[in-house]
């Protein structure tokens, strides 16, 4: 009875996700921020539904069965546009982004009142490898150290360490693809020495993101310039709704999402601008580091160029843009804080050009040439930068080199844009009726 | 005898960490709420739900974690946080521990609050909530310095290290006037300690929770009434140690230092939603640089004034 | 007879924290983690300041707790640099002459414990009246103040020595680079360096630990 | 609790420092056998000064120079293991054969 009434307590919290993304899931991710009855952890740990938002390539199963099986239970999985695994029992599909917060607020409820069977284990609960009963003392290797105590190798001080010379003890490890503050399907091997970044390889690239349809339909036709610039701020909101994240600036980060969903011409980002300067953000926050020198700039191009210094922007070559009198703004240091005033000064410059070409109806005239948010797209689009991050990451402190991971959009440019919906993605209704929406 | 001397304090302290957990979860929601945090529900409803779902989940493992450390750890924490509760002074004579030394014996909570959070990084045998740990042993040492000179400073007019002591030497004026430094610093040490907003390295989102990234269920509630309930204590010392405790005209003593303390606590939560999270190097460097030298000028400033 | 006027209750209390102060503090010995040891050893402390605050040393209780916790962190971090091994998943016993030091440990309990019991003490405990903060305050800043600068100005100096001692680059240069020898020929190896990497017991850094 | 019980409880912790400081072979864990010493003299001038001293204040004294020396063995401790280990990558004292680099 006790535990009834606590179950039946424990039901009116908002539901706890975990997002895994897959391809494109993070249009679903960003949909439920802004949902009054979903909070998004960061952690599997934390978490109460497992949501796999999107396709996952064949790649990255292992790694999710991994999170699937570190959420504590009870738990449940719901999978948004993705084919659920066949041997999971009573598992909920969604295709519809309206419909999922509903969902998942009825799947948590369910399983919170007993109603829902908690999701099984997938893989067995043992470890990786079995204790080797080698040594001196049954641990596997030669004295005290050496062996590898289930499967992994001791902390051992093999590499010179580049901040001190004092050598000692490194920590390898893999992280990703479903962590939180990497790109969407990014994994690396990382060797950390305190929270110090000593060798970091990229294993697995990110996700090609998708752009808004208008830059694949820009490369075709002409296209409205405000069009245009709205899904390029938006872009940028978008990241930048990320990076405030993992700063710790749960607000801000929420209204710069919020004026991403709700752009328009007459939008202005000086309430938030003015947020940023005055909570510190430029001064406190982890945003030094992370600096491209003139040649890495030049490989990953777009924003995070020109915040080195690199004024180069494909719109100066567009008539269009020429008229409307487009000269493209830069900043001198290359650091993460660089590309963040980057970012805000790129936002102002699309609202500002949004609302003078849609005054005079501007359209652009290259089709060849166009400038993504993402970089520049003449005749390949931007391609995959992460090998960036090898180079540069390393000397960083662990805070440093995920605001610098945010600050960098190394993701590559899909295809095509395989989104079937309208331009611009739905609004939010804060008016859903959270026990509706069965599936 | 014995209910006066024992049960009855126990219970005062139990009532504080209940209360005083409970309010700062309402206080948070509030402020973050109006701060534009999408929210659903009643806010004196969503802590206590929270705490249902914590109470229903499984406390889960990690690969050979030390147990004993990691389901010790949150329940050494909160005891912590129970001496602190403690050590705070209702009235002249309504305290639940009136230690000789009890500013000391904060001084002290401070310390092992460092022991007991790199344990908890430390036990659950993983990555990020190591590094957390391993933060938090970096940072907590400047923090312990300047609690310490900063309390000092306030010993010193009361020529005690008792709290009842510090709060009836402010009969006349209050240290927040008379030594303008103390509390700011000591609100600092206080984020800091509790790694709360700003501050919160140890538990941070950059570390995916830091350490508390790896608990759920029971071990994870107790971790997260144990950090509200030390920051209840800090606003607590804060409150007699600046802000003159239980003294204030008309109302009962008690509730003036419940006012002082809300008042305490609603600065605390507002700087959390408000300010970005500092970066470790430049926390450390502010400590070091800024904050200890300051600290000095506070006891400086402090001695000169029980000298005149 | 002592006359200490202490009820059963502290008796009771004295007993606990005795046993958990010599059972922590042989585990400190045995137990598989370095993390663990300096725990269990700041465990042992804190049971011996409890029991000071239960002799009515208030300060030197409360300042045990201080005083160990900061030390024993800083053990412990050091302990995670130095040893490896931190999580304890190896079995760890790094001990020589094992058997001469348990002796030794024993001859020295059984010789203070028989101090302890045979020699007569006086009976003089402190007055109901003394306020041991006060009168500790009054001797540390009164007659014993010479004594309590000159810890406090060892401390100082031991502050500087150890930032010197322990930094990567000294005043001339880095820390290592005086202590060699200038080679026999111009830009050869520094004579009677010793040959490092024959000398497999100790020299290499991947094997050091027996 | 009597004084007599009270210098047991420091003897064995002192006999049990005194074994580990003699068996250790590494730096740190030696410091700890140093520690665990230090840890019963304190509590054997505490109970002294308790009973046998009528509270005279330089016991007390005592106990918190016996503290200040225990901060400075340790640092002392530390820096030299700090020292040793850039120099030679070793924590242990076997592995320290001479006094030199």
């Amino acid at each position: 009875m006790a535990v009834n009434w606590l179950r039946n307590l424990a039901s009116r919290r908002s539901v706890p996700v975990f997002p895994v993304l897959g391809v494109q899931g993070d249009k679903a991710l960003r949909h439920l921020t802004l949902s009054p009855d979903i909070e998004l952890v960061d952690s599997p740990r934390h978490a109460s539904v497992l949501l796999v938002a999107g396709e996952i390539p064949a790649d990255r199963f292992e790694p999710l069965r991994r999170v699937h099986d570190q959420l504590p239970s009870p738990f449940t999985t719901l999978w948004f546009r993705c084919e659920p695994w066949p041997h999971l029992e009573s598992v909920i599909r969604v295709d519809d982004l309206d419909v999922l917060p509903a969902a998942l607020v009825t799947a948590y409820r369910e399983l919170m009142k007993g109603r829902r069977e908690s999701s099984p284990r997938i893989l067995p609960d043992k470890p990786p490898n079995p204790w080797e009963g080698e040594g001196d003392f049954g641990q596997g290797g030669e004295g005290m150290m050496g062996g590898v105590p289930y499967g992994r190798p001791m902390a051992m001080n093999m590499e010179d360490d580049i901040r001190d010379g004092l050598t000692l003890d490194s920590l390898t490890f893999r992280l990703g693809p479903f962590f939180f503050a990497f790109p969407p399907g990014m994994a690396a091997e990382i060797t950390l020495q305190g929270d110090l970044v000593q060798t970091w390889k990229t294993q697995l690239v990110a996700y090609p993101q998708s752009l808004d349809p208008v830059f694949f339909t820009a490369r075709e036709r002409p296209v409205p310039i405000a069009e245009l610039e709205l899904a390029r701020a938006r872009h940028h909101l978008h990241r930048l709704y990320r990076g405030l994240h993992l700063a710790g600036l749960e607000s801000a980060s929420l209204s710069a999402l919020r004026l991403a969903q709700n752009l328009s011409t007459t939008s202005t980002l000086d309430g938030l601008h003015r947020y940023l300067s005055r909570s510190g953000f430029f001064r406190l926050a982890a945003i030094k580091g992370g600096v491209l020198g003139p040649e890495q700039a030049r490989r990953i191009g777009g924003p995070a160029a020109r915040a080195a210094g690199l004024d180069e922007d494909l719109r100066s070559d567009d008539a269009g843009y020429r008229r409307l009198g487009f000269s493209p703004v830069s900043q001198a240091g290359g650091d993460t804080g660089a590309r963040w005033r980057q970012v805000l000064a790129e936002i102002d410059q699309s609202l500002q050009l949004a609302r003078q070409a849609e005054r005079d109806d501007m359209t652009t005239s290259e089709v060849d040439r166009i400038e993504t948010p993402r970089g520049p797209w003449l005749e390949k689009r931007p391609e995959d930068a992460s090998a960036l991050l090898d180079e540069i990451l390393p000397g960083q402190e662990w805070g440093d080199a995920l605001a610098t991971i945010a600050s960098l959009d190394v993701a590559a440019v899909a295809e095509a844009s395989l989104d079937t919906q309208t331009a611009s993605e739905p609004r939010i209704t804060n008016t859903l009726d959270s026990e509706g929406g069965r599936t | 005898m014995i209910v006066e001397e024992l049960v009855l304090p126990v219970l005062m302290v139990f009532f504080m960490l209940a209360a005083g957990a409970y309010t700062v979860a309402v206080l948070d929601r509030v402020i973050a709420g109006a701060l534009g945090t999408p929210q659903a529900g009643s806010v004196w409803i969503v802590p206590l739900a929270r705490g249902a779902w914590l109470m229903t989940q499984h406390a889960n493992a990690t690969e050979a974690p030390d147990w004993r450390a990691w389901r010790l750890a949150p329940a050494l924490y909160l005891s912590l946080a129970a001496i602190g509760l403690a050590v705070v002074p209702w009235s002249g004579s309504l305290v639940a521990t009136d230690l000789a030394t009890s500013v000391v014996l904060w001084g002290s909570v401070e310390a092992l609050a460092t022991v007991v959070i790199f344990l908890h990084g430390w036990s659950a045998n993983a990555l990020f909530a190591l590094i957390g740990g391993y933060r938090y042993v970096a940072l907590g040492l400047s923090y312990i310095l300047i609690s310490m000179f900063v309390l000092i400073g306030v010993a010193l007019p009361a020529e005690s290290l008792q709290f009842t002591q510090v709060v009836a030497s402010q009969g006349e004026l209050w240290n927040l006037i008379r030594q303008p430094l103390g509390l700011p610093l000591f609100l600092i040490v206080g984020l800091g300690m509790t790694f709360w907003g700003p501050l919160n390295l140890a538990d941070s989102a950059d570390l995916a929770g830091g350490t508390a990234a790896e608990i759920s269920g029971p071990p994870r509630l107790v971790w997260d009434v144990a950090r509200a309930a030390m920051l209840v204590a800090f606003s607590g010392v804060a409150t007699s140690a600046f802000l003159g405790g239980w003294l204030g005209p008309w109302l009962p003593g008690p509730l003036w230092v419940v006012i002082k303390m809300l008042a305490v606590l609603l600065v605390l939560l507002l700087l959390g939603r408000l300010l970005p999270r500092l970066a470790p190097e430049r926390c450390v460097t502010l400590m070091w640089v800024v904050l200890l030298p300051l600290s000095f000028i506070d006891l400086v400033w402090a001695g000169v004034g029980a000298l005149l | 007879m002592e006359s200490m006027n202490h009820g059963i209750g502290v008796d009771i209390a004295f007993l606990l924290l005795a046993t958990l102060a010599v059972v922590t503090a042989w585990r400190v010995f045995r137990t598989d983690s370095m993390v663990r040891a300096s725990f269990f050893l700041l465990v042992s402390f804190i049971a011996v300041g409890v029991i000071m605050i239960l002799l009515a040393a208030e300060y030197l209780g409360v300042a045990m707790f201080f005083m160990m916790a900061v030390e024993m962190t800083v053990m412990a971090l050091f302990m995670v640099m130095f040893m490896m091994n931190p999580a304890g998943l190896n079995p760890m016993n790094m001990v020589h002459q094992e058997r001469i030091s348990i002796g030794a440990g024993v001859v020295s309990f059984l010789v203070l414990s028989a101090m302890a019991l045979l020699a007569v003490f006086p009976d003089r405990p402190v007055s109901a009246g003394l306020d041991p903060v006060r009168s500790l305050g009054n001797e540390m800043l009164g007659d014993s103040m010479l004594i309590f600068e000159s810890a406090g100005l060892v401390l100082l100096t031991t502050m500087i020595g150890v930032v010197v001692l322990s930094s990567h680059r000294g005043r001339y240069g880095a820390a290592t680079e005086g202590s060699l020898p200038p080679g026999l020929e111009s830009g050869g190896d520094p004579a009677g360096k010793p040959e490092e990497d024959e000398d497999g017991e100790d020299g290499g850094h991947h094997h050091h630990h027996h | 609790m009597t004084l007599a019980t009270l210098l047991l409880l420091a003897a064995a912790l002192i006999g049990i420092g005194i074994y580990g400081a003699l068996s250790q072979q590494s730096f740190v864990m030696l410091m700890m056998g140093l520690e665990l010493i230090l840890n019963g003299v304190m509590l054997a001038a505490v109970a002294f000064w308790a009973f046998s001293g009528a509270g005279a204040p330089e016991g007390q004294l005592l106990t918190i120079i016996v503290m200040a020396v225990m901060a400075i063995e340790m640092t002392m401790g530390f820096a030299l293991v700090v020292a040793v280990f850039r120099g030679k990558q070793a924590d242990t004292t076997e592995s320290l054969t001479g006094l030199k680099h």
